[in-house]
């Protein structure tokens, strides 16, 4: 059963009076309980197809269907860990408050809310640091703070836009098999934005490579990898290599394809 | 709180309260003095005087019901009668002395100025407390009287307080001013080169003591003791010109040796209609209403 | 850092009071209109010994608290919905700018007609005078609030007035304080205004009285008080700032590093 | 833009009208009906006064409020970049902006005359200066970090950041400045003036010609909406770059 | 001769009343026209040891020497590309003002200017954006207008905080050579921050591998690989596997060591 569907959608947006076609033209599916990773060139569209499945901004045409309703707002039980992490923690709360603040909005007990909170923070290695404002933080910390929060809420729809762009490769690893942990237990539905091919492959069941500006999807790749996953192991298998190296080409190809001007120099 | 505290109705105990609109200045001294000896007490009246910084505050206050009674200069009760205002007048308030040049009001110019006499005001700028009233009025005609042309003369408006400090800067050539203002500016060295009220009308009628038709004539006994009160205190205000001085101290705060020397108006119990009309007359000439307002009306 | 701060501002101060006491001294200006500082703080020290003086104060101190809560408390609410709702800031826009421009003053009229020389007078005066401050400090903070941090919220399901709480108002806080502190001094100047010129008990009234007496020192010792005032307000406001807006990048980078 | 319109014209009719219907048998003095007033309105304010009287008073206006901008933007960025400054002036300021321009006059008086405009033209220029000077400060300090951090590393000046980056908060100032800008053009005709819109509403309130006096609270009123159009023309440019961000981020919903 | 000396630098915060000691002892010498990269744990110090360099941040002891004069500001020459690009570009300029800007300052001509931005501007693919204000841009763009800017301006040191955190794998490999081309061709000494451990072998001339917080320099690795590199064969080098491995079981060591809480859920 999909629990979320991309029909049609299109975007194009006004720069300096003249329209901008963003993304021409992408239908999807996502089924319940799913982990899909998006990638495309920089300025694809990712980010834009993310905030129309969260409700953030209204598509050009198309839609967008959250369990058969079409998202024209914020929709309930979701969780959004934004590409501009810096900006999206509030400045004037400690990292406990920025992820404990929608638990209040969530009506759950205080009791809850701690354990939730102390939790999350502790899995992204943050417990010491609940007490420190966003801009105390280094980048790589504001970023585990905003992923924090997304867990602590346990959606029922995670969509993530670049979430580990900013730390180190081992917390890398640890933040990956952390979103796959959390994706099993809870059975959450989860769209990933990466730009880190191994990390699309390593986490996700599906890979949807979509095509430079004006954007449509490229391929659906379905991951073929056994459901255990772990970083040793996965990653030498021989199938891991052959999807890595087709979605590599993919995306090589997406960004010839309309590419606005190569780099030259 | 009960009829009690209402000002202008009459309280359980016989005595009825009114609020008063005065000016923090010399020329009600009497109603201070009048207080001070009991005198609006004797009539059953408990006035509560309420300082305001002119009659263009008063005259509404009192048409609205605000106050019962006020204090206004005799010109701005004129304009506000002919634009059909109904105002009462109830008793007199002050007059000039009638001695030019020994009065409380009067035109000061620097001590080294040009200026000797009324008629070379004309196209001279002189700094005056309000555009369009009493003074102007005043000044215009002794100005005219004297061969001048008062129409030369370009007015700015000051408070009294800065103009001695105006004309001492040169910014006028000319400013008319009242006491403590006429004293100061005297001490300061400068001359007073015409005394405006006291050569419009030697008894000139300066400001007066008024309240609303409607009040009047919905409680013509508080206004009779009032006036009845204000005469007794215009009386012993007149004769008794050192408490007068001395009363100042309570009200304002004038310099104890300004107090001294200041010039105090006269005090008659009696209003002069006849400088009232001159007053009327002169406010018709230079504009400042279109049409003479009944002063059987106006006046008691 | 605390101490070294109201130090210096003792110091402006203090230079402020030098220029007005060589001013006259030196002849420059006439001190019959514009005594030395020193005689100043002479006639301000006599007036500390008066209860007039002291009811006067409490009189104006009250009316300027009470005009100013209530600015303070319809500006916010008033301008956190209107700035909010898209239709309302449209529609209100023109009106509020005709009626912002209305000089309080020219209300003047009006109010001794309502009120006469009661405190009431004063109030509605500063109030009127003191909203608009509040209002449009409010409405340009609100318009400020990050479009990632709403967006945030937004998505994590905050209900409406949670982000009113949570976004709008931390956001606009630094605008309120700033519209606390401009409406605060409008309100006190409003406050001696409607005192002086109406003649409702105040200082203002005292200063009103002491100029119409020609009572120069006494007059510029009652404007000090007044200004003193300001500053006393002013620091209040201050230390509520450093309180609430610790987070703010304003106030943490004057944190020593 | 028809929205635009209507949106602007629809709370004003509707208030115009309630003043209108509430006022027209009217018998108080002093709230005479609205059809008095827009009677008396073009005599009173489109003949010999539109030169002698709104002029002169808009002259002084528009000098004064642009005193005060230039003086408050660079002296607010100066105290805003400076904490030492802000420290050693803000007491004294705070001091000079609590004292009431009615008792702030004689004493700009005694240094820039009496008569005349130039003591007019200070009295509004001190008294918007403030709002100016206090948002300048306040929207300096507010600059981020990193973009103070970017122009110091390529060493631009720093002016050149903090200006336009604390923009919106300036010019949220300066609105505010022009409605005091209004107050105090009043305010100063209250002393030493022989012309003026101030002048002459007070002169209309003193001699009780009460219709008379509401068309100057109506021409006021009218002035400030006409000023604030142009500031906003003004702004619109100015900050276009803000007004773009804000609303293609806020275009979502 | 060295151009940089970065000597016993220590920095410790004040998070909430109490002392946070970031980085506790830094020595190194960067020599002229050398590329050294610097990884280590997220939080461990990289951004407020540029900070340092770049003469933004005062050390709590020890100093920075440029050219052999001790840094108390900004120092000339210098350009920085930081780790929070979005709100280090100027939002009310578009994409070549931004560019731009900084070469007005160094007082380029204006053909000379043009010349620069548009060569800039075309190396990392932006050139059809040059009037977009910032935030019409997506993030992975923005990130590439702050490093145009910083290579336009032609600097003789360059100081770069995970520059190329936010694109996709096709640019980021792109960006890497054009680095190492300008790097080459203009003789710049640059400093880059990373937390991809085969970027930092890929580019660097040597790697300096820093501890977890409080930090020190965990080691100095030397990249003995050839001047020539290329993403195919250089990736596929032996020493560069070797390195690599070395480099990841530091981070990896370093993160351990000092961790402030482990990943659990
Ligand atoms: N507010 C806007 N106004 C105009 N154009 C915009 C706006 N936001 C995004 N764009 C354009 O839309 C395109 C897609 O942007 P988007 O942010 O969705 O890309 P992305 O796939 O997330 O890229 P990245 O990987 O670099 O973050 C880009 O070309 C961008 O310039
Ligand atoms: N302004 C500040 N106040 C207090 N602590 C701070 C401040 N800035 C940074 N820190 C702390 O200093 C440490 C180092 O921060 P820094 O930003 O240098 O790390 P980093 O190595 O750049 O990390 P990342 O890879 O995540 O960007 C962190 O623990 C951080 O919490
Ligand atoms: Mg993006
Ligand atoms: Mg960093």
């Amino acid at each position: 059963m999909s629990v979320l569907e991309v029909a049609g959608l299109a975007k194009t947006y006004q720069r300096n009076r003249k329209p901008l076609e963003a993304i021409r033209e992408l239908t999807f599916t996502v089924d319940a309980g799913q982990l899909v990773c998006v990638v495309g060139p920089s300025g694809a569209g990712k980010t834009t197809l993310l905030r129309c499945i969260a409700g953030l901004l209204e598509p050009t045409s198309g839609e967008v269907r959250l369990n058969g309703e079409k998202v024209t707002g914020p929709p309930r039980g979701m969780a959004v860990v934004f590409q501009e992490y810096g900006r999206s923690l509030f400045p004037w709360m400690t990292v406990r408050q920025n992820v404990e603040r929608p638990l209040i909005e969530k009506r759950l007990s205080k009791p809850d809310r701690r354990a939730a909170v102390d939790e999350a923070l502790s899995a992204v290695g943050l417990l010491d640091s609940h007490d420190a404002h966003p801009w105390q933080l280094s980048g790589g910390m504001q970023q585990r703070v905003a992923i924090a929060r997304a867990i602590a809420y346990q959606p029922s729809v995670l969509v993530m836009d670049e979430p580990f762009a900013a730390v180190d490769a081992q917390t890398r690893a640890e933040l990956e098999d952390l979103v796959r942990s959390i994706w099993q237990r809870l059975n959450v539905t989860i769209v990933f934005v990466t730009h880190d091919i191994d990390e699309a492959v390593y986490l996700g069941q599906r890979v949807l490579v979509l095509s430079n500006r004006p954007t449509v999807v490229l391929e659906d790749v379905t991951v073929d990898l056994p459901a255990e996953r772990d970083q040793i192991s996965t990653r030498s298998h021989a199938r891991f290599a052959e999807l890595r190296a087709h979605v590599y080409r993919l995306v090589q190809q997406a960004k010839k394809g309309l590419r606005e001007t190569s780099p030259t120099l | 709180g009960g009829s009690d505290d209402e000002p202008g109705q009459t309280g359980a105990d016989g005595t009825t309260k009114l609020s008063v609109g005065v000016i923090p200045i010399l020329d009600v001294a009497p109603i201070y003095l009048g207080i001070e000896q009991g005198f609006f007490k004797e009539q059953g009246l408990e006035l509560e005087l309420q300082k305001a910084q002119g009659g263009a505050a008063i005259v509404p206050a009192v048409v609205s019901g605000q106050y019962q009674l006020g204090y206004s200069n005799t010109t701005s009760l004129l304009i506000a009668a002919s634009q059909g205002l109904s105002l009462k007048v109830v008793a007199n308030g002050n007059n000039s002395t009638g001695e030019p040049g020994k009065d409380f009001g009067g035109v000061v110019v620097p001590e080294n100025s040009p200026i000797r006499s009324a008629a070379d005001l004309a196209g001279k700028r002189v700094a005056i407390n309000t555009l369009q009233n009493i003074n102007t009025t005043t000044v215009n005609k002794v100005v005219r009287d004297d061969g001048g042309d008062p129409s030369k003369i370009s007015y700015t408006e000051l408070a009294f307080p800065e103009i001695p400090a105006a004309v001492a800067n040169g910014d006028v050539d000319a400013g008319q001013v009242v006491e403590p203002f006429l004293t100061i500016a005297q001490q300061q060295g400068m001359r007073v080169i015409a005394s405006n009220f006291a050569q419009t009308d030697p008894k000139l009628n300066v400001g007066m003591y008024f309240t609303s038709q409607q009040y009047a004539s919905q409680n013509a006994d508080v206004v009779e003791k009032f006036a009845t009160a204000m005469k007794q205190s215009l009386n012993y205000a007149d004769d008794n010109p050192e408490a007068a001085r001395e009363i100042l101290s309570s009200y304002t705060e004038i310099e104890p040796e300004i107090r001294e020397a200041v010039t105090l108006p006269q005090w008659p119990e009696q209003i002069d209609t006849n400088s009232v009309q001159v007053l009327s007359d002169l406010a018709l000439q230079d504009g400042l209403i279109e049409e003479q307002p009944d002063l059987t009306e106006l006046l008691p | 850092m605390r101490s070294s701060r109201t130090g210096l501002g003792l110091l402006g101060l203090l230079l402020v009071a030098a220029v007005f006491e060589v001013l006259p001294r030196a002849g420059l200006v006439n001190r019959d209109y514009l005594p030395p500082a020193s005689e100043m703080a002479g006639k301000l020290a006599e007036l500390l010994g008066d209860s007039a003086f002291w009811t006067a104060t409490g009189q104006t101190l009250r009316g300027w608290g009470a005009g100013l809560a209530v600015a303070m408390v319809a500006g916010v609410a008033a301008g956190a919905v209107i700035g909010s709702v898209p239709v309302l800031r449209e529609f209100t826009a023109s009106t509020i700018e005709f009626l912002r421009p209305i000089p309080s003053v020219a209300l003047i009229p009006l109010v001794v007609l309502i009120y006469g020389s009661r405190p009431e007078s004063a109030l509605v005066l500063v109030v009127y005078a003191a909203l608009w401050q509040v209002l449009v400090q409010v409405l340009y903070g609100v318009a400020d609030v990050d479009p990632v941090a709403r967006d945030t919220a937004r998505s994590y399901g905050f209900s409406k007035l949670s982000i009113a709480r949570n976004i709008l108002l931390p956001t606009a806080l630094p605008y309120i304080l700033t519209g606390f502190r401009l409406a605060a001094a409008v309100a006190l100047i409003l406050e001696i205004t409607a005192e002086l010129v109406i003649g409702v008990p105040g200082l203002g009234q005292l200063i009103g009285v002491a100029q119409s007496s020609g009572a120069v020192p006494r007059t510029y010792a009652l404007v000090i008080v007044v200004g003193l005032i300001g500053v006393f307000v002013n620091s209040l406001a201050r230390m509520l700032e450093r309180r609430l807006l610790h987070w703010h990048p304003s106030v943490r980078r004057e944190v020593p590093a | 833009m028809i929205r635009r319109i209507v949106a602007a014209v629809a709370l004003p009719v509707v208030l115009i009208a309630l003043w209108w219907l509430l006022t027209a048998n009217s018998t108080s003095y002093f709230w005479p009906p609205l059809a008095d007033i827009l009677k008396v309105l073009p005599d009173t304010w489109f003949g010999e006064r539109a030169r002698t009287d709104i002029a002169p008073s808009i002259a002084r206006l528009l000098i004064g409020y642009l005193c005060a901008l230039v003086i408050g933007v660079a002296a607010g960025v100066a105290i805003g970049i400076s904490p030492v400054l802000r420290a050693l002036t803000e007491p004294s300021l705070e001091f000079f902006r609590a004292i009431p321009p009615p008792v702030l006059v004689p004493v700009i008086a005694l240094f820039a005359g009496y008569t005349g405009s130039l003591s007019k033209v200070i009295t509004i220029a001190l008294g918007c200066l403030w709002p100016i000077l206090l948002n300048t400060v306040e929207g300096v300090r507010g600059v981020d970090e990193v973009l103070l951090d970017t122009a110091r590393s390529y060493r631009l000046p720093r002016h050149s950041v903090i200006l336009p980056a604390a923009g919106p908060q300036i010019a949220a100032g300066a609105r505010q400045a022009l409605s005091i800008a209004v107050i105090l053009m009043v305010i100063s005709e209250l002393f030493g003036a022989s012309n003026g819109i101030g002048a002459s509403v007070v002169q209309f309130q003193r001699s009780f010609a009460v219709p008379q006096m509401w068309t100057g609270i109506i021409v006021l009123g009218l002035l400030g909406v006409l000023l604030s159009l142009i500031f906003r023309v003004a702004e619109h440019r100015a900050l276009a770059w803000y007004r773009g961000w804000r609303d293609a981020e806020r275009a979502s919903r």
